[in-house]
């Protein structure tokens, strides 16, 4: 029964994107990947370094991953949109995972030039995955200007705080008809399922799974509780009480202390 | 003639092109994964053969790394 | 690779425990005992109504489940006692889910008339795994009287509130080598996620899986959930932090923007 | 002779058993999942034939159901 | 407009009783008695110390405060007792704030022994003023045996954690009809008016004030915090909505842009 | 000892600015300006209603507040601008309370627009005070464009939900040296503390007292609460800790049991 | 001469002024508290008299209100 | 004759009163704020001065310090 998330007419049969960043080696990339049952990974473009062996590219491609390239570390919308578009030169594709960042130790988006490099990157032909804070207008906003999908964050980037404003999330999610991927903040398997349950149609993941004591066992749990998230979200879970609720009747309840109420005792 | 290649400085000859100062950077500029600009405009990889530098040009060449 | 929670010497392969309340029928719960892969099962004793038609040890039995008995409904040790000593002799079984409620509006344990039965019950020969609530000085009273578990609410029972207080738990992890067994307030995935996490060795789960929507799905859900949780625990998750830590590196980032520091531009 | 069996007065013969009492609840008594109690004490299954009831006595007979 | 808290017949007109443990000198504690405007505070017995300068019997006499002694370091119900009259003969107080603990690294009492303590020196004459944990059940139990008040845990001593669990202590006010003193946990200001919030009738306070950077103006301000949260929980707050709930009509809002609809612009 | 709030040179002894808005009648109003001690309050302009009775710039003044005009109800940043000056015409004030929102369900702040109207507004020589979400990066950057303080929500207008995000604030407050004031979401005493302990300099309140069931009540109730924040915030909270941390020493805990070690007993 | 104020339209004589319309809607256009914008411009107090209206003129006449 | 006196092993003549001890321990033995107990058991202040102690006592000999 296939449920695939579908981003501008791609389908995943995989919700949880994965993040490249933090791995300690290609290898271990590519055992995380194959844990991960992902189909599509981010990468970034940084400046050519003559000494350096293996190339990432290769191992994603062995992997038959997409491609989701990034515009980490830029802080205005002119850096991003020209970092899409060697991007898009670079990897023959249009997607690109747009990062506008407002500060480098928190690595918050910064909104109004996200918004701006995301209209842009739009009417130059992207598929535009804007990595955003959890604010539900600026989601919208970004809906407005034609980005395939919004990704709000949990928590800050690589922060392992989970998902600190699930309200924000519930809003997101009755105004954005976009696809929502969670991009940031998972730390354990637990926020990943607790985006899903909240709406989220995917998430991405990187520091959680490759900075873990085992990337690979991690990359196993998160995709286990992608899929344990969304489909409890399908199931319709039980509504929340102040009070217990019996699970077990108390009709038929046995009675070993006192005779029955109204018997004479011994009367026969 | 001097251009600022990734940040460094670099002398090259009158007439050099893009694909003079990639090859020089990355033996294997045929690699996909690989872009590059100058001046902030992406060069198309199919121009690098005929695009010549000009003096003080910014070239930036890039290639996929981890990240995200 | 196995990795089987070993109760007083038993193997189950599946950490997830199955409550039978609150299913709306028989083959809901045998379809939900099949996707939630669990090997050991609750059920109660009520008065024989002779009206009633199917058997529910009979769908146990056919599923090849074990038997975990409870003594749901009583609150005095004596009633509780009496009430395990029947369900060995109804079931075969020396196991029992030992439960001494306060209130039939919290169904919270009361603690001392519950730490009274555990050790009656110890004494006769029972493998005793009680529902207490989150006190980690009472779960060391209950291992240290010799029960075979411990079996801490996250909130009370049938409530959905998940975990209210995960420090609980974790101070309870720190003391308790027994099996801890999260049983009550599990709501959906996340929650059952976040308790293996926390250092539990399994769930029991009735309510959020029968009263949920689809409890066949939801049987799914906190199977892969407590999987993924358990997992999880064992990779070893991130720290927490505050601030951002970057999942792409700085190093190699382009400048669009300036010609090169010291560079006197165009001097060629 | 008067004797309670699930909380309900219940007439019966002297020296009725609690094989008796069972049968009149439960027309399959063999069936596991089955227990018995006479004044709060358990009777085992296989006492059921042979232990008498006495006048005024308090007889739960209880099965499994759904809990937990 | 008085509104005082009364235990045990007595009137006390602040609700903050104030724990001397953690002060660093005994004129500190004097400061901070008078900063908190409170009429009870604790004290413990230990061996004489022939070397002590200075009585902190003295001081709360000065301060005109009655006295609370405590049984802290008791693991026993009988230990407990013991100290109690041992304290009765000291102070000239029936009044006595029980604790039992089960540990000495969380503090957290045991219920069974407190519950035993209580009813023994309830039988005794003692008013009792039980330091529980959050369990609503052993509150009600504490209640039944003849304590004076309940005082739960927000967290545990000295952790400054708050009140982690604010549902238990919302139950427990649903249940307990006799005074409830939030009794550890307190770190901050918030964190007493929350209590006050929850319905709690006072709150008692030792190492967030004593271990202070400046314990005389924290003093202050959790005197202030718990008149604040006790007039707070009098007024009947507003209810918590999801959405937002406008505090500016929109009644009479301008329309700046379009021209009144259906008015031929320029007809006359 | 005076602690004032200093925005844009202006001194405020109190650091609670109320809100107009949900008061049932210009006398409550009034009472709680009197109660809160506030001096500064915020009101909005709307068209003029011939059968209105009572002035509240009347009642205002005579209460000798200072007036803190808003833009509540605008969408875009030219109705904000337009609405400013009016504001600035009608009540012959510089400061306008700045509110530009996305959304009439959740009335939050669209970030692009609302820091477009700020830098128009600073420009033509506003006051501005920026109703603001969240987010750190929005706040630095309205701080860039020469606000006079920033503003923002703890949760959406009305909701009472409180801080929905503490670690935003915290982090907001390291990166803002602005005045911060707290605008949004308080719904009670201990809301409006913690606002104060993050860091908060001020807090702004509607709803929270003019809707709650006493509103005279509450708003004494918030105004202690503020102080008893901020004091508490100057006074150095001690540290969270998981543990325990006694308040009472185990020095000189007598041994009601054992004789002492290595004494042969009755050897004397 | 038709002119919408605040929503409404209204007939007015040519040559009314700002200060004519305000009249109307408030009778004590003195009143501190009280603002007016044509065409979404604003209209300082002191400019109300000469302020002429034209045909079509879109008038806000804003007063102080409860707001958050 | 030994006793223990708050942990200590002490001589005392026969015929010691627990107020001998106390005023060993304490100068000030009538100071509020003292409570002593033999053999765990409370003995009150009324009765230090003839409550004699018998060899092996356990004496704890209490006062107020900083606490809760």
């Amino acid at each position: 029964m296939s449920d695939p998330l579908v981003i501008a007419g791609r389908k995943l049969e995989s919700r949880l994107i994965l993040g490249t960043g933090g791995f300690a080696s290609l290898d271990a990339l590519a055992q995380a990947i194959e844990a991960s049952a992902t189909e599509l990974v981010t990468l970034a473009l940084r400046r050519v370094d003559p000494t350096q062996r293996g190339s990432i590219v290769d191992v994603l491609d062995r992997a038959g991953v997409a491609l989701l390239p990034n515009t980490a570390g830029c802080y205005t919308a002119r850096d991003a949109v020209t970092t899409a578009r060697l991007a898009r030169e670079a990897f023959e594709t249009d997607w690109i995972k747009l990062e506008v960042i407002g500060d480098d130790r928190t690595l918050l988006p910064d909104g109004p030039e996200l918004l701006r490099a995301a209209e842009e990157l739009v009417a130059d032909g992207f598929v535009v995955l804007p990595y955003t804070n959890d604010d539900p207008i600026l989601a919208v906003r970004l809906q407005d200007v034609g980005c395939a999908a919004v990704m709000p964050l949990g928590s800050p980037i690589g922060s392992g705080m989970g998902i600190r404003n699930p309200y924000n999330l519930r809003i997101m999610r009755e105004r954005v008809e976009l696809p929502l991927i969670l991009d940031a903040g998972v730390g354990t398997a637990s926020d990943a399922a607790l985006a899903m349950e909240l709406g989220c149609d995917g998430v991405l993941c990187a520091s959680a799974i490759s900075r873990a004591q085992d990337p690979t066992a991690m990359a196993g749990a998160i995709r286990a509780a992608v899929q344990a998230g969304r489909t409890a979200h399908l199931a319709g879970r039980i509504p929340r009480r102040l009070h217990a609720e019996a699970s077990t009747t108390d009709a038929g309840l046995p009675d070993f202390d006192a005779p029955p109420a109204g018997t004479p005792h011994g009367a026969g | 003639m001097i251009v600022h290649v990734n940040g460094a400085t670099q002398e090259i000859d009158d007439g050099a092109t893009v694909a003079t100062v990639v090859q020089t950077m990355n033996p294997t500029p045929a690699a996909r994964g690989v872009a590059v600009a100058v001046d902030a405009e992406v060069v198309p990889r199919g121009q690098w053969e005929r695009r010549e530098l000009h003096d003080g040009a910014r070239v930036e060449i890039l290639t996929a790394v981890q990240g995200g």
